[in-house]
């Protein structure tokens, strides 16, 4: 597909015609080349998590289970889980948009190590080789969470490929984030304070800072499981002296904070649309900058909440409820900020700005139902029900794909200089907007009615709720399907964008579209801050900035 | 097939409790929700944009309505925090008298056991009524112990007990469902809860036992793995005597003291070095691990607590009571043979707090002088 | 950040395309180097932090391991590896100042007293699993048989642990070859030592690893 | 965020230090001081620790921010511990209804 791209891009020489063969992508080192090998990998993946996806919608709209065995259905989430966290939600903002427009937003030639760059893309792919074995061989049944003793004794599937490769596609992140936060300290061209950076590469080096510090915690912790597997020397193993409950402190550690990498990147590109389709710099700037720190630091202190009914000491249990409180402010910020932006702006309603009203939506509801998740005694009886299922699927699929949507629509004509069909891509937006509410919005009453997530079967009271439920899924398929075509589609018949059709501000859009290798033909001064859309300013004397 | 409900069944004073939270916590999300939707389509509508030439100022932000906005929501937040952390407090520790039935969960059923030697699987009757504690072990992954009804949830974790308490409000049948992913039948491990009118519930206990009671299956145990050589109850054995030893508190060879509870006397059998009673000697009494299942240490674990009844006088007696109360002094009253109802109900859901404190106090000073004695060996 | 020059012209040979002068690149690749190591700390952090709850759950256990330990072995190697450390210091320090010759002499006793230090360290592996007491290859413990479990997880750490070092000891040892082999081609000096300084801060690393080990390790109950 | 070169001196004097705490742990790790060997040996790791990093690894001329990311390690590494340490250590507490 690729290398047909540069043909039909037939503007002045940029970096998808610079060079041409698949050598040139597969050993490039340019951040843009790559951002495209990670958007096609990560596709890819989506597509696989979303056929697991959809099997077990299929199961589930019957109480029996009558479409796969119980075996079949278990791999089927489990599967499921780790695909769409670890290979698609995890790299998917912070791999294609952030490795794309980073160096651009910080008028830089490339990452600060374009080699460890493409590395990491090399990491994940190792990484998703390895998931891929785990499934081709016949699919893994621990759930995303290789909750021990199950998945060191117990499990009878192909445990060890699938912690291989999430341990290696960890590696990848690590590299990601570490090539961010140098970039960012150190690549920013001349004039561009940290007060004058986008929101988004705030955001951005919020979740790298994340990134870097979470993730070799839970790569030691599968390492551990590993050793565990293989050896059977009782590190998890209570019969032998071990703690399952070890497993889950250090498994959280990272995986709480996780969810802040999957999410962060969402809430940068969200302030980058609020404040474009309203014409306007984001309402509280510093705020909503600064909160993008505060969840990442806050983030690491509230991971005991997942383990408020394991017998966890109530003690640590008050301490981490209260904690996650705490990360709720930060949060809350940020909407009211976004919302806030749009007070006496100029608001159009384009694409992306349909994701993000549809963002805002959906993140408040599943932050809201998140504050329901720290309250403990609410905890007891929601938790490991379809409540939870709910409730991260409208803060990871309802915020992070809507945004990762609603960013991809917005940086399209950069990334292809082509526009994408605009009639078509609003119908997908509020196709996907009614078919997620579907999908999800049943599954809080499932939750509160008390059906466990992960069941194959489940009570013939439960099967109305599911019945809708798969019912929206079908339609949010469709809502994903759409887009696909037509981007596909806009690579050669789409209309082709100029060099900023949005008419927005930021140095990515100062340069041609798509850019040329370098980004830059000279190497940017900044003398503004960001978001400068009111040049009243400069004109009455330029008294900010 | 059942009716479709929108609200699940409530039969215990937890889920009462709970559900005011619940539909607290629900309006103010809906109150939230609302208020974003509305702004962000009003402010959408209003400041559609008109021309495409228009530029709207600058507005750089307001430290002062950031604050506003953080802080009012938090406010609201530590009511959640502190209404949430209070009743789970109270859901974790059962008051003294609670009714105790033990439950062990194995891949793909829950075996539950009465201390009259009742046993069912996938099955739990309890009365109306009275505080009923379940003491849980897992025979290998890490279940979980869920009853929508009672809006209570509790791990059961391989390797340690963990308890959970209710008491149940309503007559009738309900879920019960094991809640984290143990496996191929996951989805399978599900029972019911019968809830029952405590005379029901007496009738059916009693016309249910088979092979004796728990504690007397624990004798049987306690004879066959030769335990009765070392533990000797009239002289002075090579180990503790056990009489009198449940709930009292124990002073240890390396100083320290624990109370005796269940989950003493399991991490004793299984790992008898890891807490030694002061002036015995360590390695002569070998580890059992392996040897018995999580049912047997259980029923060892009855027999244990009953001769702690029998060395006090009268099992029934109620000042006997835990000795420390709370979760894991457990209640002993109910245990040895015979019905679980001899010594009286309490009619009360839950005792007043303070006088279960009370009752748990006043059995702790009889204790006091007990420490170490049990073997009298200084 | 001031004045940066943006024109191309007058690239040093080992100035990477998209950096605008070596300063820049110099305090990336360290600013670099510094995030792996905050990376590395939480790596190794995890397995300290699963040793220390281990710990405090099982002291006799513990306590019942130092008999195997050699504390003065330990001893020795901790002392060996700052000699490392120092020789280290010493070979950036002649990269700062382009000595070619003090470079080469300083890398090479450096990996010296690494494969020194690997030397002990693995002869103390193959006494402990004479003495049996590798988990999962014929574990016996038959001092205390009680402590059998416990023990194995203990063990089961410390090899986890020591081996993770080592395992870094020897990707230090192939960068510090990899330093020697640049040495000979090109002439460090004020201007370029930036492989020179990142891979003296990793050495550093693996040396304060160890300086935590040790005590951890080696010195819990040697005075039994 | 010049890198000085440092006088030979220096890095000897610190090697000297290093040593001489090596064996001082060492030595005091053969001496009975119940539970403060553990914070002896450790508080001398961390002294160690500190050398080695301000002056072998040049954070004593660094800027700020290196600074800044060396303590951040330590913080949060200290996070992971201290709070599951607070499960750990509390799991024994006395419930509150026993606590009066």
């Amino acid at each position: 597909m690729s290398t047909e791209l540069v043909d039909r891009v037939d503007s002045p020489v940029n970096y998808l015609n610079a060079t041409s063969g698949w050598k040139s992508w597969l050993f490039t080192t340019d951040h843009k080349r790559i951002a495209v090998l990670y958007l096609i990998s990560i596709t890819v993946f989506f597509g696989l998590g979303g056929l697991f996806a959809t099997l077990m919608r299929l199961e589930l709209t019957t109480p029996q289970g009558d479409l796969f065995t119980s075996d079949t259905y278990n791999k089927l989430f489990t599967m499921h889980g780790i695909v769409m966290i670890f290979f698609f939600l995890i790299p998917s903002i912070p791999a294609t948009l952030g490795n794309f427009l980073i160096p651009m937003m910080v008028g830089a030639r490339d990452l600060a190590f374009p080699k460890i760059n493409l590395l990491s893309w090399y990491l994940y792919i190792i990484g998703g080789i390895f998931a891929l074995t785990a499934i081709v061989m016949g699919g893994v049944d621990t759930g995303w969470t290789f909750y021990t003793p199950y998945s060191t004794t117990y499990s009878n599937t192909f445990v060890m490929p699938a912690v291989v490769g999430v341990f290696i596609a960890g590696f990848s992140s690590i590299l990601t984030g570490l090539n961010f936060i140098v970039t960012v300290h150190k690549m920013r061209a001349p004039g561009l304070t940290w007060g004058r950076l986008p929101l988004f590469v705030w955001s951005m080096y919020a979740t790298s800072l994340i990134q870097v510090l979470g993730t070799p915690v839970v790569a030691i912790t599968l390492a551990l499981v590993g050793l565990e597997r293989l050896f059977h020397v009782g590190i998890f193993d209570p019969a032998i002296g071990g703690d399952p409950i070890l497993f889950q402190h250090m498994f959280w550690f990272y995986s709480h904070p996780a969810v802040y990498i999957m999410i962060l990147p969402g809430m940068g590109v969200i302030s980058e649309l609020v404040g474009c389709f309203s014409r306007k710099r984001p309402f509280g700037y510093s705020f909503i900058a600064g909160s993008s720190l505060a969840i990442a630091v806050l983030g690491f202190l509230v991971w005991g909440h997942h383990m408020f009914v394991t017998g966890q000491s109530m003690y640590a249990s008050m301490v981490f409820s209260f904690l996650s409180f705490l990360v709720a402010v930060p949060s809350a910020i940020k909407v009211f900020n976004w919302t806030a932006t749009m007070y006496r702006g100029s608001v159009v309603y384009s694409t992306p700005m349909l994701y993000a009203f549809g963002f805002i939506g959906l993140f408040t509801i599943g932050g809201l139902t998140g504050l329901m998740l720290a309250t403990l005694a609410v905890d007891v009886h929601v938790t490991r029900t379809y409540f939870v299922v709910a409730h991260f699927h409208y803060v990871m699929v309802g915020g992070m794909v809507f945004a990762y949507l609603g960013g991809l629509h917005f940086w399209w004509p950069k990334i292809t200089g082509r526009m994408y069909p605009e009639a078509w891509a609003r119908f997908a937006a509020l196709v996907t907007f009614v078919g997620f509410n579907l999908t999800f919005g049943p599954q809080f009453m499932l939750g509160y009615l008390g059906m466990p997530r992960r069941y194959h079967a489940y009570a013939p009271e439960f099967q109305p709720l599911n019945v809708l439920s798969s019912a929206g899924a079908s339609i949010l398929a469709v809502g994903y399907a759409i887009p696909f075509i037509y981007f596909l589609w806009s690579l050669k018949y789409g209309e082709k964008a100029g060099n900023n059709p949005w008419g927005a501000k930021g140095l990515e859009w100062e340069t041609t579209s798509p850019p040329p290798t370098f980004n830059f033909d000279h190497t940017p001064t900044v003398t503004g801050p960001a978001y400068d859309y009111d040049n009243r300013e400069k004109e009455e004397g330029g008294e900010i900035g | 097939m059942p009716e479709f409900h929108l609200l699940p069944d409530a039969a215990a004073v937890s889920a009462t409790g709970f559900d005011i939270l619940w539909w607290y916590e629900v309006a103010v999300a809906i109150v939230m929700t609302t208020l974003i939707f509305a702004g962000v389509f009003f402010f959408a509508i209003k400041y559609r944009r008109r021309s495409e030439t228009e530029t709207p100022r600058t507005i750089e932000g307001s430290p002062l309505l950031e604050i506003t906005w953080s802080v009012i929501p938090f406010v609201v937040m530590l009511t959640f925090f502190f209404w949430g952390a209070a009743l789970y407090f109270h859901n974790q520790n059962p008051p003294a008298d609670a009714m105790n039935i033990y439950v062990v969960a194995k891949q793909w059923m829950w075996k539950v056991q009465y201390p009259n030697g009742v046993r069912e699987i996938n099955e739990l009757h309890v009365p109306v009524g009275r505080a009923v504690k379940l003491t849980m072990a897992s025979e290998d992954v890490i279940h979980s112990f869920f009853v929508p009804a009672f809006r209570l949830k509790r791990d059961v974790v391989p390797g340690r007990y963990n308890e959970m308490w209710f008491t149940a409000t309503k007559p009738g049948r309900y879920h019960l469902f094991c809640a984290e992913y143990c496996g191929t039948e996951h989805s399978g491990m599900i029972g019911w809860v019968t809830v029952m009118e405590k005379k029901d519930f007496e009738n059916w206990l009693v016309s249910g036992g088979g092979e004796g009671s728990m504690a007397s299956q624990g004798q049987k145990i306690f004879q066959q793995l030769g335990c009765s050589t070392c533990h000797l109850f009239d002289e002075q054995g090579r180990c503790p005597n056990l009489k009198g030893m449940y709930g009292s508190r124990v002073l240890l060879s390396d100083g320290r003291t624990v109370v005796a509870d269940e989950a003493y006397i399991r991490e004793s059998i299984l790992d008898p070095n890891a807490k030694i009673v002061a002036g015995f000697q360590k390695d002569i009494m070998p580890t059992f691990q392996g040897q018995v299942s999580e049912e047997d240490i259980l029923e060892l674990t009855e027999y244990i607590k009953s001769l702690a009844e029998t060395r006090g006088g009268m099992f029934t007696s109620e000042q006997t009571g835990p000795t420390t109360g709370g979760a894991r002094g457990g209640s002993i009253a109910n245990a040895g043979q015979g019905s679980l109802d001899t010594r009286g109900t309490s009619m009360t859901n839950q005792p007043p707090r303070a006088e279960a404190n009370a009752q748990a106090q006043d059995a702790s000073q009889p204790a006091a002088p007990k420490p170490a004695a049990p073997g009298g060996k200084r | 950040m001031a004045d940066l020059d943006t024109t191309i012209e007058g690239h040093p040979p080992f100035l990477q395309h998209h950096f605008d002068d070596l300063h820049q690149q110099l305090d990336s690749s360290t600013l670099g180097m510094w995030v792996f190591l905050l990376t590395e700390i939480m790596f190794f952090g995890g397995m300290f932090g699963a040793y220390t709850i281990y710990r405090t759950m099982y002291p006799g256990a513990f306590a019942s391991t130092s008999r195997y330990m050699e504390p003065v072995l330990g001893g020795i190697n901790t002392a060996v590896l700052i000699c490392s450390s120092l020789t280290m210091a010493l070979a950036v320090r002649y990269a700062q100042i382009g000595k070619r010759k003090l470079i080469r002499i300083f890398l090479i006793l450096t990996m010296i007293f690494g494969i020194a230090f690997i030397g002990v360290k693995f002869s103390e592996y193959y006494m402990h699993w004479k003495e049996h007491l590798v988990p999962w290859m014929d574990f016996q413990y038959p001092e205390h048989p009680e402590f059998f479990h416990q023990a194995q997880i203990l063990f089961c750490f410390y090899f986890f642990m020591t081996g993770f070092h080592a395992l870094h000891m020897f990707v230090g040892l192939g960068l510090l070859t990899w330093l020697l082999i640049k040495n000979e081609r090109m002439s460090f000096g004020s201007e370029y030592y930036t492989p020179v300084e990142i891979t003296g801060l990793y050495w550093h690393f693996v040396d304060i690893v160890w300086i935590f080990l040790f005590p951890l390790l080696y010195l819990i109950g040697a005075n039994k | 965020m010049n890198h000085k070169v440092v006088p030979v001196r220096t890095y000897l004097l610190i090697w000297a230090i290093l040593i001489c705490a090596t064996f001082t742990t060492l030595g005091i790790a053969f001496l009975d001081l119940g539970p403060w060997n553990i914070v002896v040996a450790l508080m001398i790791a961390f002294t160690k620790m500190s050398l080695v990093v301000l002056f072998f690894m040049h954070v004593k001329q660094q800027n700020n921010l290196t600074r800044l990311f060396v303590v951040a390690g330590f913080l949060f590494l200290g996070i992971l511990i201290a709070l599951a340490m607070s499960d750990y250590g509390t799991r024994n507490w006395l419930t509150p209804g026993r606590m009066w």
